[in-house]
């Protein structure tokens, strides 16, 4: 019974696969085991639905999570089947080697599972431990083609990541502290179940340290300004499905503890309220990174601001809080995660067929690649915000919500997502449309995953199913 | 006897706070890099004794890997490093020795101030080797930003984490601070091979700016 | 018996301005002539030009089109139908409801425009310079139309003429400022609608500083004769507006019996000569002006229009 | 009934975008296509003209399980709804059919022909939206298909930018609604328009705030001054038919917009309200026609006309606000009818005349007047249509342009009885502003018409032109045929326009189909009256009967010859006046005042046979104060911030040394 219990499974299937992975050479299996295996943690994930196990000390599994784990696996699945028709070009291009594959995959799950623990640890510290795996496993990758910029980026990751890896710990220890004098020493003290019952009672200061540390540590994950300086060249530089990964998953998981901590403190009345910080480095992120996106040279960096802006959004809404704000929050990051790793998948057959990132050597797509170049403008157009695309509907909530709630904090809002509009637009333009050039030659890509995911956005632009709508409502009451 | 043990406990952890002080006063790898042992032996000192009143005997395990890991493994390699990259005689402190102590007493007291807002029925030894432990923290995030290379800046790295350490190890009954301890020596130890192997002194550090365009992807 | 009786005056309008107007013409032709010491030609010349011109053969540009035949009819009958809803002799026009001020201004600025479009249409330089100083004059003459007939509209709460002139018959209108401001413009625009000196010269034939004559260059036979008719009707239609607004004296009522009709058309007729006159004068003692001071003139005739507006629309007493 | 008749006819224009992708590599593609959307516009059209007929019935309301969830897609049609939907599929099914002849020489119909029905079905859906979100989704896309059509011929760098600036403006607009829905549904997110009707606690400052957004939003859609600077760039871009589309019928859905928000979901305007509003809309009109004359690309005057006929409509607007505010019913319903009216007519003679352009750019490839001349030989009745048009859209008597100016003269003559003195000294100059307007736009006409069609060719294309396929003609000469309708029987469209302004204002104008004679009276018989039917009448019998004495009594021969060249034979076509040499008298007047016009005259030394030239340099000033302005602020502000790309490690950890210790500060310092 245990052995089948589908949480076990979520974390067991990524850790088998990824041990037998290191041991396969051949790469077309390997890439087709990681998609089978993507495919099994997913279909695990799915039957978490079914029957959710009880919490116990070290795993837990909530409305909250289940939204995250679901979301995650999926991706990763779709990933994986874009990983396998990329890496193959990657391959015949040489820019990979056999050996590096092995590697690839073998991370590639690791990754995953990195990810699903931290998402189903209900212990501070295991979920720590397990975010800090993801972040060794993806540094690992960003480095992978070994290009000088590829190790620059790494380094760079590494050392900013370590740091909030520190600071991360920092809060935690900080959380077991003010802990541990109501709920008594030991295990107990680290289980989010128990302090979400216990933290009225905890001690405000230590909270407020441990919230900022906590912010600072995890917020470099997500990528706030002033801590993303890792994330636009970790993605444009590491193998394009890793960008997607990072864009739609890492940040996510980032945020996921960042929400739980945030809940741990609105809980305790005395503690400052986590809204104010949140919102302020929300707006930061977004108003910089619209700003940023202007005198962009390479398309993946230039995504890569455009998660950051979308992260600045998602934190902004967060920090907002309320039942519309958290319900567009929510929204925002699922519709955000799906179309940003549709145009990186995009991007990335753009990038091998055209054989340049460079934007300015890139033009007129739609003329030679109507169907990539359809799906880019796609792409784009819906992380713009335009309608009739999902995230349409996220942006319309939480401006409207914000400008009769806080009239001052939609002009902010307003003027940097029209400034991040403009940018991106102006970039389209010039990637879609114009006179052709660079080269024309048919690419044999795997348009499933990338025209999956819009239609998903398209979709639920349009109309929301009940039940979902019912959770994700449910799950905001909780956030508060 | 609680009380002296009490006050041995401050002892080493103001010690912590001084020897960070001794390291930001460094402005030459080598020495800076001797001092940097001092601050690991006295951390493992500091986290034995702990153990010892705590008598959580894993503790030790904590205490043996800083002590033989971080007083002795790390600063022989990373002087046979410096020597073989050529940097062991370089002045490389970004601004000057008196700012940053002044900068340096600012962050103890910020963390001084912090901490104690605590209230008192908060674990008494606890809360003080916090005060203590964040200032070491920030003392060594402050000695990585005051740090022109890659060597100083992983010194200042694994000072900000004896910091770490040392509160985690403060912290009663805390679990899997073991745990912690070796992975963040693993971490270290990814660092240091990466210096190493990518031969970094400044190349990733640089400002030139031909430096950027041809390095950072982006070129304006 | 009542609608018939309207019917005939109606038709009897609209044959009078049609006859009156060559006669307006070779007056005020004849009274120039006079003020500069000459002869002149008989007062029945301009009759004469137009029966000449209709014996003739019309002569057409190679590449004259359609519309270049077609224009003088429209700008004819526009014009006619015009002239035959203002009140010459009588108020109370059976069809004058049919129009209002602004309609018959609208009507002459379509005549215009298909006359401008004539002058385009051969293809010579000429052409488009009537044309375009034409349609420059005009962006300026119209707005001073319509102003001045906001100010009688606010004035008689009324765009109807006949309204306007039975209002302006009863005596409480007293002198009012506005009117006057309104007089001087409307003056102003009939002088430049009517390409009369200083804005133009009907009488010169030097390209250079021809607007309307250099439009109507490329014209000859019947369709000529069509635009000097039409040319004198709008003589005569300005006029008898002046004089039906301002001098409505002797304007036989809705219900008026023959002799009220009799002495409306003396009246009139008096009108039309102390008009002509008038004009002849004014043209004998200025000299034209160059075609960019034209702007100033209209605009100040767009001024006062706006000004007598402003002054009705801030107060009921002006 | 007439609600659900109206959706299933979006949901076939959406079924056609689906055809249309899959039928995209076949031949016949745009024929199906373009038919279709034809058939469905037809339908859609009489649902709508029945709805209206029978007093537009409202209550009728669809509540749809999409969009927002918990608010669901409301739909409505109300008279307002009908009159608007008659407006755009009337506009869609002729533009389909004049498509069917002209989309044969399309170079690249794959990307128009699927954003086409996404284009009609958004605009059908923008007056059907009854809830926020709906009405902003459909107003969004609307945007958004239509930029997709300007990008058709992508590869004119122009077009390129002309789609930049446009949907970028139009996402500004949709911000601005979307702020003021904001405003309006409140905190509690009340979002379909009953909510927001029967919320009541709306202060006078949210509600202004409410007005200068919707100001925003649908003016710069619509094109109001100084937000139209999008439009004269991005509606000639598109296909002739589709500009026919985005001049006629689009901006009147951003006109439905702002009725829609400020007339009935907000509804208690105050008097200062129309002076803002007047204030604009006296500036579009005059700016707007100012422009065109200086212009001599054919499609761009057209689309810099759609602006100054938007002022005209956004003044009655402003006249009815005013009175409403007055609570001066019946001359409220004068000026939104007035209003209302020009939004048919101009609907009507801007297609025109954009089809009347798309065939003389398929006749000749040329949109530049400078290089067009004489086509009335070559394609007569193209002229014919274009002629009617441009009567039409130039006020003249007996046609439709005509009478909606005069109603609307007819409302600000009832303006002395507002008792604000603000409004009484601004009304009279809007009305001398739109006399101005009026004249103007004559002699623009005459520019275009004259230049383009009389005269002699001005190059090889023009002289070779050929008259265009049926298709186009029918189109072309059904649209007169309306043109003329409109202005010799206003009154059944007044009539017809009833009900509308009788939900609105709860007033309406008298009933005009029972007067004798078939005149109109907006008010009473002794203050004015118009009949077009009479002046029609009279004009055709008194140039006929002049016609036929003449050729009765008088010769009737004709000699053709040359025409009288001043003694210097053979002068070149390139002699003739020109779209520039025709506006310079009106250049010299205006130009230096609003465009800071320069002419430079190079004039070579005697003996020098080179040839003099002059140039003449316009300024655009709102771009220059406005727009320039913006971007070098948010270029130089992406400068500035740029350079933190380019950090070193140890900077960017200063960063987040900063940012920690900033925030461990602002914890000491907490209370």
């Amino acid at each position: 019974m245990t052995m089948l219990n589908p949480l076990v499974l979520v974390l067991a299937i990524p850790a088998a696969s990824a041990a037998l992975l290191a041991l396969i050479s051949s790469y077309r299996l390997s890439s087709r085991i990681n998609v089978l295996a993507s495919f099994l943690t997913l279909v695990s994930a799915l039957s978490l639905f079914v029957q959710p196990p009880p919490p116990d000390a070290y795993f837990l599994i909530d409305d909250l999570n289940i939204v995250f784990i679901v979301l995650n696996t999926f991706v990763g699945f779709t990933t994986s089947v874009f990983s396998a028709s990329y890496i193959a070009h990657e391959l015949e291009t040489g820019r990979l080697t056999p050996a590096y594959l092995r590697f690839y995959h073998a991370m590639y799950q690791v990754m995953m599972f990195g990810m699903n623990l931290a998402l189903v640890a209900n212990n501070i510290g295991l979920m720590w431990v397990a975010i800090e795996l993801a972040t060794l496993a993806t540094v690992l990758m960003v480095g992978i083609y070994r290009t000088h910029e590829a190790l620059e980026a790494a380094w760079k990751y590494f050392i900013l990541g370590s740091v909030g890896i520190a600071f991360a710990l920092f809060g935690t220890i900080l959380v077991y502290l003010a802990a541990q004098p109501i709920v008594g020493e030991g295990l107990q003290a680290m289980v989010w179940t128990v302090l979400i019952q216990r933290v009225a009672e905890f001690d405000p200061a230590l909270l407020n340290v441990a919230f900022i540390f906590l912010l600072l540590g995890y917020g470099t994950k997500v990528g706030l300004a002033p801590l993303h300086a890792w994330l636009p060249d970790a993605h444009a530089e590491g193998p394009t499905p890793i960008s997607a990964v990072l864009s739609g998953l890492l940040l996510n998981v980032a945020l996921y503890a960042v929400l739980r901590f945030k809940m741990l403190l609105a809980a305790n009345p005395e503690a400052i309220a986590p809204g104010p910080l949140m919102v302020t480095l929300g707006l930061i992120s977004l108003v910089f990174a619209s700003f940023m996106l202007y005198r962009r040279r390479d398309i993946k960096r230039m995504f890569a601001y455009s998660s950051i802006e979308h992260m600045g959004i998602i934190v902004f809404a967060f920090g907002m809080g309320g039942p519309l704000a958290n319900f567009a929050g929510l929204l925002q990051m699922t519709m955000h995660s799906l179309t940003k790793s549709a145009i990186f998948f995009a991007v990335g057959h753009i990038s091998q067929v055209k054989g340049t990132q460079r934007i300015a050597d890139i033009k007129g797509l739609t003329e030679t690649h109507p169907v990539l170049g359809w799906g880019l403008v796609l792409g784009v157009v819906a992380i713009a915000g335009m309608p009739p695309l999902g995230i349409f509907m996220s942006e319309f909530l939480i401006v409207s919500s914000t400008f009769s709630r806080e009239p001052l904090l939609a002009i902010p809002l307003v003027s940097g997502l029209l400034v991040g509009f403009g940018a991106l637009l102006l970039r389209l333009n010039g990637l879609a449309f114009g006179e052709p050039s660079g080269s024309v030659a048919p690419v044999e890509a795997s348009y499933l995953p990338m025209f999956g995911h819009l239609a998903l956005v398209l979709i639920a632009g349009i109309y929301l199913p009940p039940p979902l709508v019912a959770w994700f409502q449910h799950v905001a009451s909780i956030l508060g | 006897m609680p009380n002296l043990a009490l006050d041995i406990a401050h002892l080493l952890a103001g010690g912590l706070v001084l020897v960070s002080f001794m390291m930001l006063y460094q402005d030459r790898l080598p020495a800076l890099i001797n001092v940097f042992a001092l601050h690991a032996i006295l951390l493992a000192a500091s986290v034995a004794w702990q153990a010892d009143i705590q008598n959580e005997p894993y503790l030790y395990v904590t205490a043996i890997i800083a002590l033989g890991f971080k007083g002795f493994v790390i600063p022989m390699t990373l002087r046979r490093m410096i020597v073989r990259l050529g940097i062991h005689r370089e002045i490389e402190t970004v601004v000057g020795i008196g700012p940053a102590m002044l900068a340096g007493i600012g962050l103890v007291a910020l963390s001084m101030v912090v901490m104690l807002r605590v209230t008192a029925e908060a674990d008494p030894l606890a809360r003080e080797d916090l005060a203590f432990a964040l200032s070491v923290l920030l003392l060594g995030l402050l000695m990585m930003v005051t740090r022109r290379n890659a060597v100083g800046q992983v010194i200042g790295f694994m000072s900000l984490e004896n910091g770490l350490i040392l509160a985690a190890t403060g912290a009663k009954g805390m679990p899997l601070v073991v745990e912690i301890s070796v992975a963040f020596s693993i971490l270290i130890a990814f660092i240091v091979i990466g210096i190493f192997l990518f031969r970094i002194r400044e190349r990733f550090d640089t400002v030139d700016v031909q430096a950027l365009d041809r390095f950072r992807g982006d070129q304006r | 018996m009542a609608l018939i009786r309207d019917l005939a005056v109606q038709g009897m309008q609209m044959l009078v301005v049609l006859l009156l107007a060559p006669l307006l013409t070779g007056f005020v032709r004849k009274a120039k002539a006079r003020l500069l010491r000459r002869q002149g030609p008989p007062l029945i010349q301009p009759y004469r030009d137009l029966i000449r011109l209709m014996r003739k053969e019309a002569v057409l540009a190679f590449n004259a089109s359609w519309l270049f035949r077609a224009v003088p009819y429209l700008v004819f009958a526009a014009t006619w139908v015009a002239a035959a809803l203002v009140p010459t002799f009588a108020t109370g026009l059976l069809f004058s409801w049919s129009a209002d001020l602004i309609a018959i201004v609208a009507l002459l600025g379509s005549a215009r425009f298909f006359l401008a479009l004539a002058g385009m249409d051969v293809g010579t330089s000429f052409g488009g310079i009537g044309s375009s100083r034409e349609a420059m004059i005009a962006s300026l003459a119209e707005p001073a139309m319509i102003m001045i007939i906001f100010v009688l509209a606010l004035i008689a709460g009324s765009t109807q003429l006949s309204a306007i002139a039975e209002f302006m018959l009863s005596l409480q209108v007293g002198l009012r400022v506005s009117l006057g401001l309104a007089l001087i413009a409307l003056i102003m625009v009939a002088i430049a609608e009517n390409a009369r000196i200083p804005i133009d010269n009907p009488a010169t034939h030097l390209e250079l500083t021809m607007v309307h004559e250099a439009m109507v260059l490329e014209y000859s036979g019947r369709h000529l004769a069509l635009i000097e008719l039409a040319a004198s009707l709008k003589l005569l239609l300005y006029i008898s507006l002046i004089g039906c607004v301002f001098a409505p004296w002797g304007l036989a009522p809705v219900e008026g019996d023959w002799s009220s009709y009799a002495i409306g058309g003396l009246a009139y007729l008096a009108k039309l000569a102390i008009g002509g006159a008038a004009l002849a004068f004014f043209e004998t003692s200025i000299a034209k002006m160059r075609v960019f001071r034209v702007p100033a003139f209209l605009g100040a005739a767009l001024m006062l229009g706006l000004l007598g507006t402003l002054l009705r629309f801030v107060s009921e007493s002006f | 009934m007439a609600l659900a008749a109206e959706l299933w006819s979006v949901a076939a224009y959406f079924a056609l975008v689906v055809v249309a992708i899959a039928t995209v590599r076949s031949k016949s593609n745009s024929s199906i296509v373009y038919s279709g959307t034809f058939a469905i516009g037809m339908f859609a059209l009489s649902v709508a003209s029945f709805a209206l007929a029978d007093g537009g019935r409202t209550g009728a309301s669809i509540v749809l399980p999409l969009g927002l969830p918990w608010v669901g897609a409301h739909f409505q049609m109300d008279a307002l709804t009908s009159f608007f939907l008659i407006i755009v599929n009337l506009g869609g099914a002729i533009a389909s059919l004049f498509a069917l002849g002209y989309g044969v020489h399309e170079k690249a119909p794959h990307r128009v022909v699927p954003f086409y029905p996404a284009f009609l079905a958004a605009m059908n859906l923008v007056p059907l939206a009854a809830d926020a979100f709906t009405f902003l989704v459909s107003w969004e896309f609307m945007s958004l298909a239509s930029w997709a059509l300007v990008l058709a011929h992508h590869r004119e760098a122009d077009n390129a930018r002309a789609a930049y600036v446009y949907l970028v403006m139009a996402s500004f607009g949709t911000l601005a609604l979307l702020l003021a829905f904001g405003v309006l549904a409140g905190a509690d997110g009340g979002y379909s328009f009953d909510a927001i009707r029967a919320n009541a606690n709306l202060t006078p400052t949210m509600a202004a705030t409410v007005l200068l957004l919707v100001l925003v939003g649908a003016g710069s859609k619509a094109g109001l001054v100084p937000l139209h600077v999008w439009l004269p760039l991005a509606h000639p871009a598109a296909p002739s038919h589709v500009s026919a589309l985005m001049s006629g019928v689009m901006t009147k859905v951003a006109v439905y917009a702002f009725i829609r928000i400020i007339f009935d979901l907000v509804d208690s305007p105050e008097w200062w309200w129309a002076v803002v509003v007047l204030c604009l809309a006296g500036a579009t009109t005059v700016l707007g026609v100012l422009y065109a004359l200086m212009e001599h690309d054919l499609k761009r005057l057209l689309a810099y006309h759609t602006v100054e006929n938007i002022g005209i409509i956004f003044i009655g607007l402003g006249l009815a606000l005013a009175f409403r505010a007055n609570g001066i019913a019946w001359a409220s319903a004068l000026a939104l009818t007035a209003a209302l009216f020009h939004v048919l007519n101009h609907s009507l003679f801007k297609s025109l005349l954009f089809f009347g352009a798309g065939a003389v750019l398929t006749a000749t490839g040329e949109r530049d007047m400078e290089h067009l001349g004489g086509l009335i030989h070559r394609m007569p009745q193209t002229a014919f249509a274009f002629l009617v048009g441009c009567a039409a859209i130039s006020a003249l008597p007996p046609f439709n342009g005509f009478v909606s100016e005069w109603m609307t003269f007819q409302a600000i003559l009832l303006s002395p009885q507002l008792p604000q003195w603000g409004l009484r000294l601004i009304v009279p100059a809007v009305g001398a502003l739109l006399a101005l307007s009026a004249a103007l736009a004559a002699a623009c006409f005459v520019k275009a018409f004259g230049v383009s069609f009389l005269g002699r060719p001005r190059s090889a294309e023009a002289e070779h032109a050929k008259e265009v396929d049926a298709f186009s003609r029918v189109t072309m000469f059904v649209f007169a045929g309306l043109c003329l309708a409109a202005g010799v029987l206003p009154g059944l469209a007044i009539d017809a326009l009833a009900p509308v302004v009788q939900d609105l204002i709860g007033a309406r104008m008298p009933q005009q189909t029972s007067i004798d004679w078939l005149s109109i009276v907006p008010i009473a018989e002794s203050r004015s009256s118009y009949n077009g039917l009479l002046v029609f009448i009279f004009i055709t019998l008194s140039a006929s009967s002049a016609a036929y004495a003449i050729h009765l009594f008088a010769s009737n021969k004709v000699r053709r010859a040359p025409p009288w060249d001043c003694g210097f034979p053979d002068a070149r076509p390139a002699t003739q006046y020109g779209a520039g040499s025709f506006a310079q008298p009106i250049r010299r007047v205006y130009g230096t005042l609003v465009f800071r016009a320069r002419e430079h005259v190079s004039m070579p030394p005697p003996g020098d046979m080179r040839a003099a030239r002059i140039d003449v340099e316009l300024r655009d000033l709102i771009w220059d104060t406005l727009y320039a302005p913006i971007a070098g602020l948010v270029g130089f502000a992406a400068d500035r911030l740029n350079v933190l790309q380019f950090l070193t490690i140890r900077r960017y950890l200063s960063l987040v040394f900063i940012l920690l210790v900033t925030l461990l500060l602002v914890l000491a310092i907490w209370p």
